[in-house]
């Protein structure tokens, strides 16, 4: 095989929606529209600050936080909290939402919790805040599907009862507090600083997404973008896997093929880089420096394969947060306005204590759940 | 015309009734969602909620409202011997298309509202012109138009997209009294599909076609131009269920259309409503019912708790019983 | 009044109509015959607006005619009853009389007026049975015929094409019809009639064309033939006697018996049948003729009654027992039609994992001509795959086979060579039993005749007897 | 056969395309590669023929082939002695569901459409109902072989194909391939001359539950335990059915077109990977070729050979 690209490769490397190249010309192309310049040096800014709160409990720290009153919204108890979640279609919500429902049975005082889930459909989610408004819920938590479509629902909801988003946030400030790990940027550039610092000059990267257009992910890939263009690496790829591990295993075999060598790998979402890792091994090849995410399947296969990895986290144990947050409210006390959560990332030296032998392989590592009632079984795992 | 028969109308007697009745095979659907309606209202009472409660009642129209929509559309082309698998992504389209145009202003409605149904028809009619003029099966044809607009809506949208303004989110979130403008749209929507098919030639021709294509020809229908009308209708339906849904989300979004499973959710709805998959027998009404029904299970479904995995499992159990069902009676018959 | 000249039409490149030429005056009764395959039906559906032709022209009133569409036949004035039932099952009689042509006030369809018409219609044909809200799924193929005449009649057309229009009646009916027919031509309206029933023929027609092969080989003055000229018109050869002699000595030992058989539809059944003998079945529509074929054979099984062989509780039972059945619906029941012949040959000896025969000599047995066995069935003529069906049974081998309406729709070529055929079985051992609604058929092969009523034994006659006799003992009150 | 040609001439021009692109495509090494990679969706077409020729569908695919990989890995765990008798199961577990399939579909006379809807709806509820929302447990690394590895060069997956093709085409050969397709093109005469057509058609539901085991096992050998494996299988199996001219409705195709049509629509896609064309607008260029092959199918062409008139 050769290293020369094949006549198509300018087109697969353009494979961002877009299709044509940056103006640096780093195969990156061009930037994403929800890349916004203040956000991202906000999030840059927040990774290097230091979060308050019990340094133990990651899920009650904030970062940079803005502090605001809630004593108009202070009530005695019994409370009843609801919750509108967007979905639990994937191992992620899961994860989160028995942690959630963990913390929530902490509390003597939650003497009720309602929870209606959107099956990932907007409207569902519209109709289920506007159903558990007719609940008597003391306060309302709300993991929305998506943000613009939502705003309005959260907005029709702010003036009868105390509001908490998490996770994904809505265009309006009505809630009380919007609960989130420090963001998308975040990630991307952990990830994407990762493989500059550990890649050869000129090196070859391949980038692969999961879709297009998801907030979350777009950010992660803006990040990483900006990173790579003011690199001295080549992106000769950025191709969308849909999550599919069989098609991850594919593009990147295609790749090595075509290319001969890749010399790293950028994922915005770590469930399929054990597939693509997979990919190297068939082709005989060393796997390259490449990250992933908290997720069991991939400490594990990096600590077994000896990977020079990262794995930058969206941490799960936000959904413990917005739980926390609405007692506080209830009880009178201040809580963020947005509440940055810290997002730490897995590296070699805190792999270990990580890695979780008995928790299924698509657990999430960061779920503070450790210390919850019920662990591990009820997140699937076995002492 | 060489019509030259003396038509002279005599005495309707008993036609209310027998009209009433003509879309006999709805009957099941609603002994069924009574059934379930008295569980529902069980379900509540022991839950400590209140199943006919205006909120929950307001609640199971708006949730109807947009599959109710949509299923009404399937319908015809389901009754036409055709299919439409397309309509998801139809409708997040149309949703786009409405509130791009829109941009939040309110002199882009009307031009919005048009644009979101002209390209809908336009949809209907490419898809009803694969069917009938590339000979294509409507499962292929269908399923190929909703890969191509799902690459068009990959290639230009990356999410939400546009903005509605105030005034046309009343359709999605004013009531008057108690009934939700969602909910009439649907009935106005229902009731335009039943008048179509009960007395208007159309509609006795869409149940010619789907009984039996041959023999609808051979009696002098052109029944290509019934099955581009048929497809024309649904995708219609479906943009206006993706006018709904963008004044309900106040933007337009890429996935609401299959995020909501509105192509395989319409077609339970319309054959748990009796109507038969090969064409040429059932109605709206079913349809109405089939829609209700899904409604309350999910109105009761919340109530419970359930969770997802569950809901589907249930779903799937009731499709399969409700067709065994009506196979059953039509045998027995 | 209609002029055809230079009618030509090729499908998939098969030229099945050259050259024809057809004028019909007002007022006339033209019948057209020939065999099967001979173009009769898509002469007709030319002239319906179903096929396009390739070449030739149509000229109504002198003045030339195209049409692209079967509605556009309809507007210039021609009615068609086609060979196959053109209903929906689903429909009432009055939405299917109309259909297409829905009257409309203020733009919704009158339904009180198409029921009114409707009944009159029906009522016009002598027909009290039924209502113009009546599902047609309900109504027996015979009356589904009689909403068929209906609504060709409803047209008003100038010209009324019936193709066949017959096959599905019993005798009486068919008298019904004449009396129809005669009305239409006195109001100086042309009847185009096509049939296999030469008798029917004679009967009602003013001038005959005979087609072969796709041309036309003349047009003539009814009263200038008989019907031995014009069986060799239509052949091209003398077909010396209408039916094999029978065959000589008494009949064989009983293989299959029945006693006090019954069902739903079916009564107190006794029933022998030899070794080489023809048991004809008569009965009007609707007297249990095909449900006793089914019952025998296990498709719709005795559930009372004893039966030697076993009572069959299924057809495999039934083909187990040695029995086979041609059915007489062969577009549903009989023929796989995207198969090929030799598939369709083959299909009862594999579904049974029976040892099966060469499928050249079975074809030639047949006489299947030309034995193609790649061939798709469904591009073969009626006859030719009525001998397909044939072949399918004898592969196995019964002892026992029944023939549902075995020449329906066949014409005379096949219809002799499957008569032929039915004989050299009964010779080589078979017991056959024949059902038809043509009783010259039915008197002419049978070596005794069962007639049956409403379900049960309404007696037996010998051979030879008379049509009335047999009409007598079926409609005996 | 003569029918099935168009769908080998459109693939061999498509292989003949990428290999322009791509010209290392067809030395044996990247040829077998392509041929593993197509071999669940092959394997998943030429289940899904049968069901389709007999007059059905099988919609039911695409989450039975999650249901088996969800199930292995939790059944497995990880462990080497349980590899074999999961195998066992799962090839049971399929055979079972199309099993139910059928009755439901023949007996119940439920449409197929809706019972296989209904079966995917059951099968993806059921089966994360059970392991409690996502995947838990692990493959061995004994099964991941099937998928991953291979026979000196031959990867298993090729081998595995090439068996499921020659018993589907020795299967069509046989008796039941022959009244299968009589069930199809007209079920009353099959029915009338001896075909159990509600057996034939059931067992084709336990061929595709089959087929759709083995390709559960071949995808989670090669790409390991994931949600969402077989995420829309079912919609590329029948459109690569339909691709291969087979009609929808029964009676009518081979299955050899029918895997074809899997292994055109495969090529396809790595055409389309090749030439750009990934993301956004694959979908799109997908759905025009759809339509347009199973529209140029559908045009009849002339025959020279004369229908035979008696
Ligand atoms: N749609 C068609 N496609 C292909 N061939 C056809 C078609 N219709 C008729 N044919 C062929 O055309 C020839 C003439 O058929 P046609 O039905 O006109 O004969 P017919 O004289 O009416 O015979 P029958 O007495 O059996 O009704 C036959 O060989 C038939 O197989
Ligand atoms: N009670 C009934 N309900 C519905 N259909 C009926 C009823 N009685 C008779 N029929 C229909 O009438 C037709 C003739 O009945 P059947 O087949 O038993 O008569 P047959 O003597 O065999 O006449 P042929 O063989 O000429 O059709 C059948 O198609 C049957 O469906
Ligand atoms: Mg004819
Ligand atoms: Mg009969």
């Amino acid at each position: 095989t050769s290293d020369k690209p094949a006549p198509s490769a300018s087109g697969a490397s353009a494979g961002a929606p877009a299709g044509s190249a940056g103006p640096a010309d780093k195969g990156t192309g061009e930037q994403s529209k929800f890349f916004v310049q203040a956000d991202y040096d906000a999030q840059m800014a927040m990774r290097k600050a230091q979060a308050t709160g019990p340094s133990d409990k990651p899920w009650e720290q904030s970062i940079d936080p803005q502090l605001v009153d809630t004593a108009e919204f202070k009530k005695a108890g019994p409370y009843h909290l609801c919750f509108s979640n967007a979905a639990v279609d994937n191992p992620w919500r899961q994860v989160g939402w028995k942690t959630m429902q963990a913390e929530v049975a902490l509390h003597k005082e939650i003497t009720e919790f309602t929870a209606l889930d959107a099956e990932g459909k907007d409207d569902k989610q519209i109709s289920d805040i506007a159903e558990l408004q007719g609940k008597g819920c003391d306060a309302l938590i709300v993991s929305p599907n998506t943000t613009a479509t939502l705003t309005p629902a959260v907005s029709g909801a702010c003036p009868k009862v105390p509001v908490i988003v998490f996770d994904r946030g809505v265009q309006t400030d009505c809630p009380v507090t919007f609960i989130k790990p420090i963001g998308g940027y975040a990630f991307g550039a952990a990830a994407a600083e990762f493989l500059v610092d550990k890649v050869p000059a000129g090196g070859k990267i391949l980038a692969l997404r999961i879709l297009p257009g998801v907030d979350v992910l777009e950010t992660r890939w803006s990040a990483a973008k900006v990173a790579f263009d003011k690199s001295d690496l080549q992106v000769v790829g950025v191709e969308f896997t849909d999550g599919d591990a069989a098609k991850t295993k594919s593009v990147v075999s295609d790749y090595i093929q075509r290319y001969g060598k890749i010399d790293g790998v950028w994922m915005d979402a770590g469930a399929t880089a054990v597939a693509a890792v997979e990919a190297f091994e068939d082709a005989g090849q060393p796997v390259p420096p490449i990250n992933g995410e908290d997720q069991q399947d991939f400490l594990k296969k990096w600590s077994d394969a000896k990977l020079t990895a990262i794995a930058p986290t969206y941490p799960t144990y936000q959904w413990r947060t917005p739980v926390i947050a609405a007692l506080k409210i209830l009880k009178g006390e201040q809580v963020p306005k947005v509440w940055n959560l810290p997002q730490p990332a897995i590296t070699q030296e805190n792999l270990a204590t990580y890695l979780k032998p008995g928790m299924p392989p698509l657990h999430y590592a960061l779920c503070g759940c450790e210390d919850l009632p019920g662990y591990p079984e009820k997140w699937g795992g076995t002492s | 015309m060489t019509q030259q028969l003396k038509l002279r109308p005599v005495p309707a007697g008993g036609s209310l009734i027998r009209r009433l009745s003509a879309d006999r095979p709805a009957r099941p659907v609603y002994v069924a969602l009574a059934l379930l309606v008295v569980l529902g209202w069980l379900v509540f009472a022991l839950d400590g909620g209140a199943f006919l409660s205006q909120e929950n009642i307001v609640g199971i129209q708006q949730r109807s409202a947009a599959l109710g929509i949509v299923a009404v559309g399937q319908t015809l082309v389901i009754l036409a011997g055709s299919l439409d698998l397309s309509v998801a992504y139809l409708i997040s389209l149309t949703s786009l298309v409405t509130a791009e145009i829109m941009a939040g202003s309110d002199t882009g409605v009307p031009v919005a509202v048009a644009a979101a149904l002209a390209v809908s028809a336009l949809t209907g009619l490419v898809n009803g012109l694969i069917v009938t003029r590339l000979r294509v099966h409507a499962f292929i044809a269908t399923l190929g138009v909703a890969l191509v607009i799902r690459g068009a809506l990959d290639a230009r949208y990356d999410g939400p997209a546009g903005s509605v303004p105030e005034s046309f989110q009343h359709l999605g979130y004013d009531r008057i009294g108690p009934l939700p403008v969602s909910a009439l749209l649907w009935a106005a929507v229902a009731a335009g599909a039943w008048l179509l098919l009960s007395r208007t030639r159309l509609g006795y021709r869409i149940y010619a076609v789907g009984g039996d294509t041959e023999v609808a020809r051979l009696s002098g229908v052109r029944t290509e131009r019934v099955v581009v009308a048929a497809h024309v209708l649904c995708s219609v339906c479906a943009g206006i269920a993706g006018l709904l849904l963008a004044s309900r989300l106040g933007a337009g979004a890429p996935t609401v259309g299959t995020d909501g499973g509105y192509d395989l959710e319409s077609i339970a709805a319309v054959v748990l409503g009796g109507t038969a998959l090969a064409g040429g027998r059932g109605g709206v009404a079913g349809t109405v019912g089939g829609v209700l029904l899904l409604a309350v299970l999910d109105s009761i479904f919340n109530q419970l708790e359930v969770n997802s995995f569950a809901k589907d499992v249930v779903r799937g159990v009731i499709l399969v019983a409700a067709l065994a069902i009506y196979a059953r009676r039509r045998r027995t018959r | 009044m209609l002029r055809m000249t230079g009618i030509g039409k090729s499908f998939l490149g098969v030229r099945v109509l050259g050259g024809v030429d057809l004028e019909v005056s007002a007022g006339e009764v033209h019948a057209v015959v020939g065999e099967n395959g001979a173009g009769k039906s898509t002469l007709m559906k030319i002239l319906a607006g179903v096929h396009a032709p390739d070449e030739g022209t149509i000229e109504i009133d002198g003045r030339s005619v195209t049409f692209g569409h079967p509605v556009e036949a309809q507007r210039a004035g021609v009615a068609i009853i086609y060979q196959e039932l053109t209903l929906l099952p689903e429909r009432t009689v009055a939405e299917n009389v109309f259909l297409g042509r829905e009257p409309v006030r203020r733009g919704m369809v009158d339904r009180a007026a198409m029921e009114s018409a409707t009944g009159e219609l029906l009522k016009s044909l002598g027909e009290e049975s039924f209502g113009p809200r009546d599902l047609v799924r309900r109504l027996s193929v015979a009356r589904q015929q009689v909403v068929e005449i209906a609504k060709a009649l409803s047209l008003n057309a100038r010209i009324v094409v019936m193709d066949e229009p017959t096959a599905p009646l019993a005798d009486h009916e068919v008298e019904l019809l004449y009396t129809l027919v005669r009305r239409l031509t006195a109001r100086g309206i042309a009847v185009l009639y096509v049939s296999h029933r030469l008798r029917e023929i004679f009967d009602l027609a003013d001038r005959i064309t005979v087609l072969k092969d796709g041309a036309r080989v003349t047009t003539a003055e009814a009263s200038s033939l008989d019907t031995a000229a014009l069986v060799r018109l239509m052949v091209g050869r003398e077909l010396d006697s209408y039916y094999p002699p029978r065959a000589a000595g008494p009949p064989g030992e009983v293989i299959l018996s029945v006693r006090g058989g019954g069902n739903t539809r079916l009564h107190g059944i006794d029933l022998d049948l030899r070794a080489g003998e023809i048991v004809g079945v008569a009965g009007l529509q609707g007297s249990g003729r095909t449900e006793l074929a089914k019952a025998l054979f296990g498709a719709e099984p005795f559930t009372t009654g004893e039966m030697t062989p076993r009572r069959p509780r299924s057809v495999r039972e039934g083909i187990a027992a040695g029995i086979g059945l041609v059915t007489e619906d062969r577009k549903a029941e009989g023929i796989l039609p995207n198969q090929r012949v030799r598939d369709n040959a083959l299909l009862v000896a594999r579904a049974t994992g029976a040892p099966r025969n060469g499928i050249e000599r079975l074809l030639e047995r047949v006489r299947l001509s030309p034995p193609r066995p790649a061939q798709e069935i469904r591009l073969l003529s009626g006859g030719n795959q009525q001998k397909v069906v044939l072949a399918k049974w004898m592969s196995v081998a019964p002892r026992v086979l029944l023939f549902d309406e075995p020449t329906r729709g066949v014409d005379v070529g096949a219809k002799a060579a499957i008569h032929d055929l039915m004989r050299e079985l009964a010779r080589d051992g078979m017991a056959v039993l024949m059902i038809s609604s043509e009783l010259p058929e039915l008197i002419g092969m049978s070596d005794r005749i069962v007639v049956l009523r409403e379900g049960r034994v309404a007696g037996e006659l010998p051979a030879g007897s008379s049509e009335e006799a047999v009409m007598r003992l079926a409609a005996a009150s | 056969m003569r029918r099935a040609l168009p769908i080998f001439v459109v693939l061999a021009g498509l292989l003949v395309a990428i290999a322009i692109v791509n010209p290392y495509f067809l030395e044996p090494p990247a040829f077998l590669a392509f041929v593993k990679r197509a071999a669940p969706l092959v394997i998943l077409a030429a289940g899904q023929y049968f069901v389709i020729v007999s007059g059905e569908f099988d919609l039911s695919v695409g989450s039975l082939v999650t249901a088996e990989v969800v199930i292995a890995a939790r059944l497995i765990d990880g462990s080497a002695e349980a590899t074999w008798p999961v195998l066992a199961l799962m090839i049971a577990f399929g055979l079972i569901v199309g099993l139910v399939n059928g009755i439901v579909t023949t007996l119940l006379r439920v449409p197929s459409f809706i019972t296989t809807l209904g079966m995917l709806l059951i099968l993806s509820g059921a089966v994360f109902l059970w392991t409690g929302g996502s995947p838990r447990g692990a493959l061995s690394e004994q099964f991941r072989q099937l998928g991953r590895g291979s026979l000196g060069p031959v990867p298993w997956s090729v081998l595995i194909l090439a068996a499921v093709a020659a018993a589907a085409v020795c299967a069509m050969r046989a008796g039941f391939g022959h009244t299968l397709v009589a069930a199809g093109d007209n079920d009353r005469a099959a029915a009338l001359s001896g075909v159990r057509v509600a057996r034939v058609r059931t067992v084709a539901f336990m061929i595709s539950g089959l087929s759709a085991a083995v390709a559960a096992i071949l995808l989670g050998g090669f790409a390991g335990v994931s949600a969402q494996v077989g995420k829309g299988l079912e919609f590329q199996a029948i459109t690569a059915v339909v691709l291969g001219g087979v009609a929808l409705g029964g009676g009518r195709g081979s299955v050899a077109a029918a895997m074809a049509g899997a292994f055109t629509l495969e090529a396809l896609f790595t055409l389309l990977n090749l030439y750009g064309i990934s993301g956004a607008l694959e979908p799109a260029v997908q759905g025009v070729i759809i339509i347009a092959a199973v529209a140029l199918g559908a045009v009849r062409f002339p025959r020279a050979r004369a229908a035979a008139a008696s």
